[in-house]
């Protein structure tokens, strides 16, 4: 080890022990500190509105299958946070998403119609086949995980990224797989743009920027929760294209 | 009165289409931004008047303020977008001759999203919100950092690692934050702030500079600063240091005088950014290469702009603000006219830059307005500020920092003359590389420089207000929460 | 006219004719002059109108309106006038001078702001509106002096603006410290404030609103700027810096010391023979002025230089009279403001025009031109006689009324001072006439011919000027007492040809028929003595040996050799060492921060952020 | 001491995983391994973002057949959101850090941090 290691081994433990201070303030009467491991307050506070749904309106039990016309009315909280009560931070995601796909290609872009040197070897028979199968499997799959975003664990992201990984394996498997770039690129754009559009309706509906301006259904209903599973779609699209154009301008590289 | 999400809406929906207008026609993309920037400067004006009264809470998604994301569009953050917007229409303007670029289209998309990421970090009222921004504004300048295909990589990586080292952090101030508090709102949190155990404060404030300060331009994180501000093209060095600059500013101001208002936290960003401004001017004299000058410049002036508003005065902030609004102004003519000159000269190096200003007479008044503007010459807007920091400071009896302050002044006055003389004095020893030419937003610029240092009134009224609504964190308070 | 335009008329005027330029070739000279032309009539105009109302611009500022005030009084006056006329006659040289001058339009852009910003500073009625338009002159003459054609003119501006700025934010601190506790910048309010301070808080406050004024005047720990300006700076501009600008810095002396009746708030500290300390510091350092500048003249091989050293001890004389504050000091510093205007503006003009015939201003290089050019000589041959001090002209009388008032309050060490100046000058400017215009003529100055009449025009006018005040003092003092009057102090008495002093009255009348007298007498001697026979000079020392070293023989090079060799090693140590160690230490530190911290290496970058948040926190945790 | 360990393990096992992803940044020459470290680092912070929103015996705020928003404790669901967001973002960055690193290795022929020092001082 040499001094340089020495001291960063230093400055970095003198940081962890400023970091882990913070856990170990205990609060005096009336004041307020982090809150102890498994006691996190969410009483009183906004993560319990949005659990009620009680954003806007007032406070009711929430049932399954039951409950109408609940403001943002997906059975999965998470979603309904994402999509809805915070969906301009999952714009901005969505856009940094992008973003790195963007400049990715274009950091890339001189070898764009280069072939893939990434495998090595003659490609494999088992490789080969399996993922003939497991293709169409993968792409279900996160089609279900997108469309069952606002019902059920997982969502758009989760859902995006198992389609991606399904092109992944086809680009591994063969050397003469080619996406179509335009192809993508339409989805791309259509998926972007009618993220921002369903904004600006809302905008133009209702007067505010991500409004929920469809009627929001039964809980729990594959077809509830306004325009939570629309959004969650287009961000599902998005996300699965531009993961798949990220690995693909990688491996081309 | 129109909704103010637009300014952030409409570049991200441009930003999108982009792809397609550029499988129609390949000049398109770039006419598209420059629309759009068009149009923001049209719905900020049109807001004007209404924000001027009173600030406009615009709630997301229709739901209760406090409880989803909202966005304040207060005083300041209304003279910080007029300025973001104005200065973005100039360079979207320049952008339409000058990017040429391999892949144009990707140029433009990566602008008008930089360009939404800065008004959504000034606008926004919610901390998760303005990570969010931040790293929207943070991504898309490592892209454009790479349209250097010489050194940008180089300059991208550090970028990168520094970027998401401090994205780390953020992330750690904000959970710890919304541990304590249960909110991201900031009205929330800054309600709660005195509740808060003050070691805790200490913690989480510390881990907001970090986060934040690297965007800002103070000295140990923003030490990348010079890479990439002199290594990316022209009009991205211009947006990174006039705008990127003052958004991040903002934010630190909105932590800091919002959030946690503790004025023992102020001590500390004074010596903090006062070392840095000693260090950045000193280090910014031994330059050659005129960009990163004007980088180490930029780092000198935000810690500036950050010392003199943590003297925590009214005086002081609204000199330190107008001292910010000048330099974003300033700093987008200072590395448009030098890209300019670097391109017709074919170097970097100010030595080559000799008698340039018989040639391009133009880009070189350009330039020279810009550094006589930073340097605080009478009738220049720089002027103004900087009485009003002198002002400022010995209002509130800082002897020491004055003296420091002035001093840095006087050392950047020795660099920025150095080129000037050269540019205007200097042997001729150029063989034109190209013959480069971009007069409206030069002339725009150089015309805003001195409507403000003749008529500073347009915007130090302004100013006054938004300091008295800064040093009131009730009135703010209130203002989002309403009645609660 | 109101006051407010005279600044900026010829702001506005030059930068339109900045433009025209582009098209007319000479639009520039001329419009300038004619501009100034304007300005000297409607000025001459105002003359004896000092009830004049005061005029107000507000400006909305730190959060209440600001006044800028512009007044006129009998001192802003004399400066507003010297001011034009001084430009005006430039103006009139340049138009002739500067056709194969590249940074032409540069020169008269900037020389006009230079004008109107004078006029500002002059009829600034308050230290806000004074210090824009000090700043707007210090930037522009900044340009004027790199223009020059010289390499060193960018170096020698950079010192000049370096020390300047310094001085000027000394100044703002000291205003805005003022400001903050009365809310005004009035000049009246400020001195009412400043006498009732604590002596020590308000001599510091003085000292800081005096050093930019200091500096300008360029007196003695801040001379070093002077000598590189003056002699790199555009042929044309030299003498307005020199004729002038130095000018403007008495003019905060004066207004620091009599119209902010500094005197009367220093009355109480500490004082010697009557004087109080802060005076009399200044006169200490107006004597020191006198002397280095007349030893360093002395030393100088380059004749603009020479005359630039020559200012600095003049500037000496000025400050020493005006600081000992008795009436006939302040009368004698503002009579020697004046002549020394006119007689140093026809000294560097006349140099002006040398150069421009003979393309350098090494004296070793001249020689001979008396017959080439005869007007140019006479006109320095009067400007040297009056600078030297001799009657009839203008010097003497200023230089007899300072002697006269530091004799008067029996200043030992003063009084030798300016004598020892007064006989340095006798050998420093017989130095240029002996080598420029006596002398062998050059080979390659055979052709050269007298200077065009527009470039003559202005050294006859200052000629006429020397004698004119040097018979008539009255002409000046007429003024100098209605400034006195101003600023309460006892006038002196005069009439139109003579002066009264401590020890008596001069009379030019008398001695400038004597003068006429003794002159035509020698005259008359002169044409019937027989006439001298000419002889190559070469031939005469070096008697036909082979000359390998031609310059060391000329008679120019080292012309006060043994007496500059007693100041060697005091010339050696200069003060612009010291300036300029400092700055390199300055640039050192700099170096050391960037080659240290700025490695280049991404990953130091990363270790600095997590050390610096380790040492926030634990200065967190410290404090 | 099960109560100890438990917060112990998920704070400060966070927190060390963001010590251990710096500590390799800041060590570690070779850019990809500076870049796993960051991604140990985004990690991390993900970690104490959910640990910060955990309740005790909680489970994740889903409506389901059998549970209703009363019933039972949620873990808080705004952290989860926040961490999604986070986790995108990571993602993100990584690959265009990557896709620089490839530029990198084209033209400097190294991947040695310490040697691509183009621009300095």
């Amino acid at each position: 080890m040499n001094f340089r290691k020495i001291l960063a081994l230093i400055t970095i433990i003198l940081l962890g022990i400023f970091i882990l201070q913070a856990f170990l303030i205990i609060p005096e009467k009336g004041e307020i500190a982090l809150n102890n491991f498994g006691k996190a307050d969410i009483e009183n506070r906004t993560a319990q509105l949005y659990i009620d749904k009680s954003v806007n309106s007032t406070n009711e039990q929430v049932i399954y299958k039951e409950s109408k016309d609940k403001e943002s009315g997906s059975a999965n909280i998470v979603t309904s946070i994402v999509a809805n009560y915070r969906a301009l931070d999952t714009l901005g995601e969505v856009t940094v998403l992008f973003l790195a796909a963007t400049g990715l290609s274009a950091i890339l872009y001189n070898k764009k119609h280069a072939k893939s040197n990434f495998i090595l070897k003659e490609d494999s028979f088992i490789l080969k086949n399996g993922i003939k199968i497991l293709f169409p499997l993968l792409i279900l799959a996160g089609s279900y995980i997108i469309i069952y975003g606002h019902l059920s664990p997982g969502g758009s992201f989760q859902g995006g990224a198992v389609i991606a990984t399904a092109f992944l394996l086809k680009l591994l498997s063969s050397k003469e797989y080619e996406l179509d770039e335009n192809i993508l690129k339409i989805i791309e754009v259509t998926a972007g743009v009618s993220f921002v559009s369903i904004g600006l309706y809302g905008l133009y509906a209702e007067g505010s920027f991500l409004t929920n301006f469809l009627e929001t259904g039964t809980i729990a209903n594959l077809f509830s929760g306004g325009i939570v599973p629309i959004i969650y779609i287009t961000i599902g699209l998005k996300v699965a294209v531009e993961l798949t154009n990220i690995i693909n301008d990688l491996m081309k590289a | 009165m129109v909704n103010l999400i637009l300014i952030i809406a409409l570049p991200l929906l441009a930003a999108f289409l982009i792809p397609l207008f550029n499988y129609i026609n390949k000049k398109l993309p770039s006419i598209v931004v420059f629309l759009t920037t068009a149009i923001n400067l049209l719905i900020i004006i049109l807001n004007y008047n209404q924000i001027i009264l009173e600030p406009v809470i615009i709630e997301l998604g229709n739901w209760q303020a406090p409880f989803a994301i909202n966005i304040y569009v207060g005083t300041l953050e209304l003279i910080s977008i007029t300025v973001i917007s104005i200065i973005s229409l100039i360079i979207a303007f320049y952008n339409l001759n000058h990017s040429n670029f391999s892949s144009e289209s990707k140029f433009h998309t990566l602008y008008s999203i930089i360009i939404a990421g800065i008004y959504g970090i000034v606008m926004t009222g919610d901390i998760f919100n303005l990570f969010v921004f931040i790293e929207i504004t943070t991504v898309a300048a490592y892209g454009l950092t790479t349209f250097n295909k010489d050194k940008g990589y180089e300059a991208a990586i550090k970028y990168i690692i520094i970027g998401s080292i401090s994205s780390v952090f953020l992330l750690m101030a904000i959970g710890f934050t919304y541990s304590a508090v249960g909110s991201l709102n900031m009205a929330v949190i800054a309600a709660a702030s005195n509740l808060i155990n003050p070691g805790l404060v200490r913690i989480i404030s510390l881990l907001f500079f970090v986060g934040i300060a690297f965007e800002a331009g103070i000295l140990p994180l923003s030490i990348w600063v010079p890479d990439v501000h002199s290594i990316a093209p022209s009009a991205v060095s211009s947006t990174l240091s006039g705008l990127v600059f003052l958004a991040g500013i903002t934010a630190l101001i909105k932590i800091f005088f919002n959030l946690f208002a503790d004025p023992s936290l102020y001590v500390f960003l004074m010596i903090i950014g006062a070392i840095s401004l000693i260090i950045g001017e000193l280090i910014a004299y031994q330059q050659d290469d005129i960009k990163r000058m004007l980088a180490y410049s930029s780092i000198a002036q935000m810690s500036l702009v950050l010392t003199i508003i943590s003297v925590g005065t009214k005086y002081a902030i609204s000199g330190g603000l107008f001292q910010l609004f000048n330099h974003a102004i300033l700093k987008t003519l200072l590395f448009l006219t030098a890209g300019l000159m670097i391109k017709y000269a074919g170097s970097r190096n100010i030595s080559d830059f000799g008698g340039i200003a018989k040639k391009i007479p133009l880009i070189a008044v350009g330039f020279s307005v810009g550094s006589l503007g930073i340097l605080g010459v009478p009738f220049f807007n720089g002027f103004v500020s900087k009485i009003m920091i002198v002002n400022g400071s010995l209002n509130a009896g800082e002897y020491i920092l004055t003296f420091l302050v002035l001093f840095a002044t006087v050392i950047e006055m020795a660099y920025y003359l150095k080129v000037i003389q050269t540019i205007f004095f200097g042997k001729i020893s150029i063989n034109p590389h190209k013959i480069v030419k971009s007069y409206v937003p030069i002339i725009v610029l150089i015309t805003v420089v001195f409507l403000l240092g003749i008529y500073p009134e347009l915007i130090t009224k302004p100013l006054n207000q938004a300091t008295g609504e800064l040093l009131s964190r009730s009135d703010y308070i209130s203002n989002v929460l309403g009645g609660m | 006219m109101s006051l407010f335009y005279y600044t900026f008329i010829p702001i506005v005027i030059a930068f339109i004719a900045y433009f025209l330029n582009k098209k007319i070739k000479l639009s520039l000279a001329i419009l300038n002059s004619v501009v100034f032309a304007y300005l000297f009539y409607q000025i001459s105009r105002l003359y004896n109108q000092w009830n004049i109302p005061h005029e107000t611009i507000s400006y909305y500022m730190f959060d209440r309106e600001i006044q800028l005030i512009f007044q006129l009084t009998p001192l802003s006056w004399l400066f507003i006038f010297m001011t034009t006329g001084a430009g005006l006659l430039i103006a009139i040289f340049t138009i002739k001078s500067q056709q194969e001058y590249v940074l032409r339009s540069s020169f008269h852009l900037n020389f006009a702001i230079l004008i109107g910003s004078i006029l500002g500073v002059v009829l600034a009625g308050d230290f806000l509106t004074l210090f824009i338009f000090w700043e707007i002159m210090t930037w522009s003459s900044f340009f004027l002096i790199s223009s020059g054609e010289k390499k060193a003119a960018q170096k020698a501006s950079y010192r000049y603006i370096i020390l300047s700025t310094i001085g000027a934010y000394l100044m703002v601190t000291a205003l805005f410290i003022i400001y903050n506790q009365i809310h005004t910048f009035g000049y009246n309010q400020v001195a009412a404030h400043l006498s009732g301070l604590p002596i020590t808080e308000s001599i510091i406050l003085i000292i800081m609103l005096a050093i930019p004024f200091i500096i300008k005047a360029g007196v003695f720990p801040f001379h070093v700027w002077v000598n590189g300006a003056h002699s790199n700076a555009p042929k044309e501009f030299s003498p307005f810096l020199s004729g002038l600008m130095l000018k403007v810095g008495i003019y905060g002396v004066i207004l620091l010391l009599y119209f902010v009746p500094l005197y009367n708030i220093l009355k109480e500290s500490v004082n010697y023979r009557g004087l109080p300390i802060f005076n009399y510091i200044l006169a200490i350092f107006g004597c020191i002025t006198v002397i280095t500048g007349t030893i360093l003249a002395i030393r100088q091989e380059d004749v603009k230089r020479l005359v630039a050293f020559s200012s600095i001890s003049q500037m000496g004389y000025i400050i020493m009279a005006l600081a000992i504050s008795t009436p006939l000091g302040f009368t004698g510093g503002l009579l020697h403001l004046m002549n020394h205007m006119i007689f140093k503006t026809t000294i560097f003009l006349s140099i002006a025009a040398v150069i421009y015939r003979t393309k350098t201003t090494k004296m070793s290089e001249m020689g001979g031109l008396i017959f080439k050019m005869p007007v140019t000589f006479t006109a320095y041959l009067i400007a040297i006689i009056a600078l030297a001090g001799i009657p009839p002209t203008n010097g003497f009388i200023s230089k007899w009324v300072i002697y006269q008032a530091l004799i008067d309050k029996g200043y030992i060490f003063l009084s030798v001072a300016a004598f020892f100046g007064s006989i340095g000058s006798f050998m420093y400017v017989f130095k240029p006439l002996s080598t420029i215009f006596l002398g062998q003529l050059k080979p390659e100055h055979e052709n050269i011919k007298e200077v065009p009449f527009l470039m003559q025009l202005p050294m006859f006018v200052l000629m006429a000027l020397i004698l004119l005040f040097g018979i008539l003092p009255g002409l000046q003092m007429n003024l100098i007492n209605q400034i006195s009057q101003l600023l309460n102090i006892q006038p002196v008495g005069f009439t139109l040809y003579s002066i009264t002093g401590a020890f008596g009255k001069w009379n030019s009348l008398v001695i400038f028929s004597l003068f006429v007298g003794g002159f035509l007498l020698a005259f008359i001697i002169f044409i019937s003595a027989k006439k001298s026979k000419q002889v190559g000079l070469m031939d005469t020392y070096t008697s036909g040996e082979y000359m390998d070293d031609p310059e060391a023989y000329h008679y120019a090079y080292q012309y006060f050799r043994p007496f500059d060799r007693v100041f060697d090693s005091f010339a050696a140590r200069s003060l612009t060492v010291i300036y300029d160690t400092f700055a390199q230490n300055i640039v050192k530190l700099g170096n050391l921060f960037r080659k240290s911290i700025v490695t280049g290496n991404g990953q130091t970058y990363a270790f600095y952020m997590v050390l610096f948040i380790v040492i926030l926190a634990f200065a967190g945790w410290i404090i | 001491m099960i109560d100890f360990l438990e917060k112990w393990s998920f704070f400060g096992g966070s927190v060390l995983l963001i010590l251990i992803g710096l500590y390799g940044v800041i060590t570690r020459k070779n850019l990809i391994k500076i870049f796993i470290g960051l991604s140990l680092m985004d990690t991390g912070i993900n970690v104490l973002l959910v640990s910060l929103g955990y309740v005790e015996g909680g489970i994740a705020p889903i409506i389901t057949s059998t549970i209703n928003n009363n019933s039972y404790n949620f873990v808080d669901p705004i952290p989860q959101a926040l961490v999604l967001t986070s986790i995108v973002i990571g993602v993100a960055v990584l690959a265009l850090g990557l896709g620089v690193i490839i530029k990198i290795y084209e033209k400097y022929n190294t991947l040695d941090i310490s040697e691509i020092r183009g621009l300095r001082w």
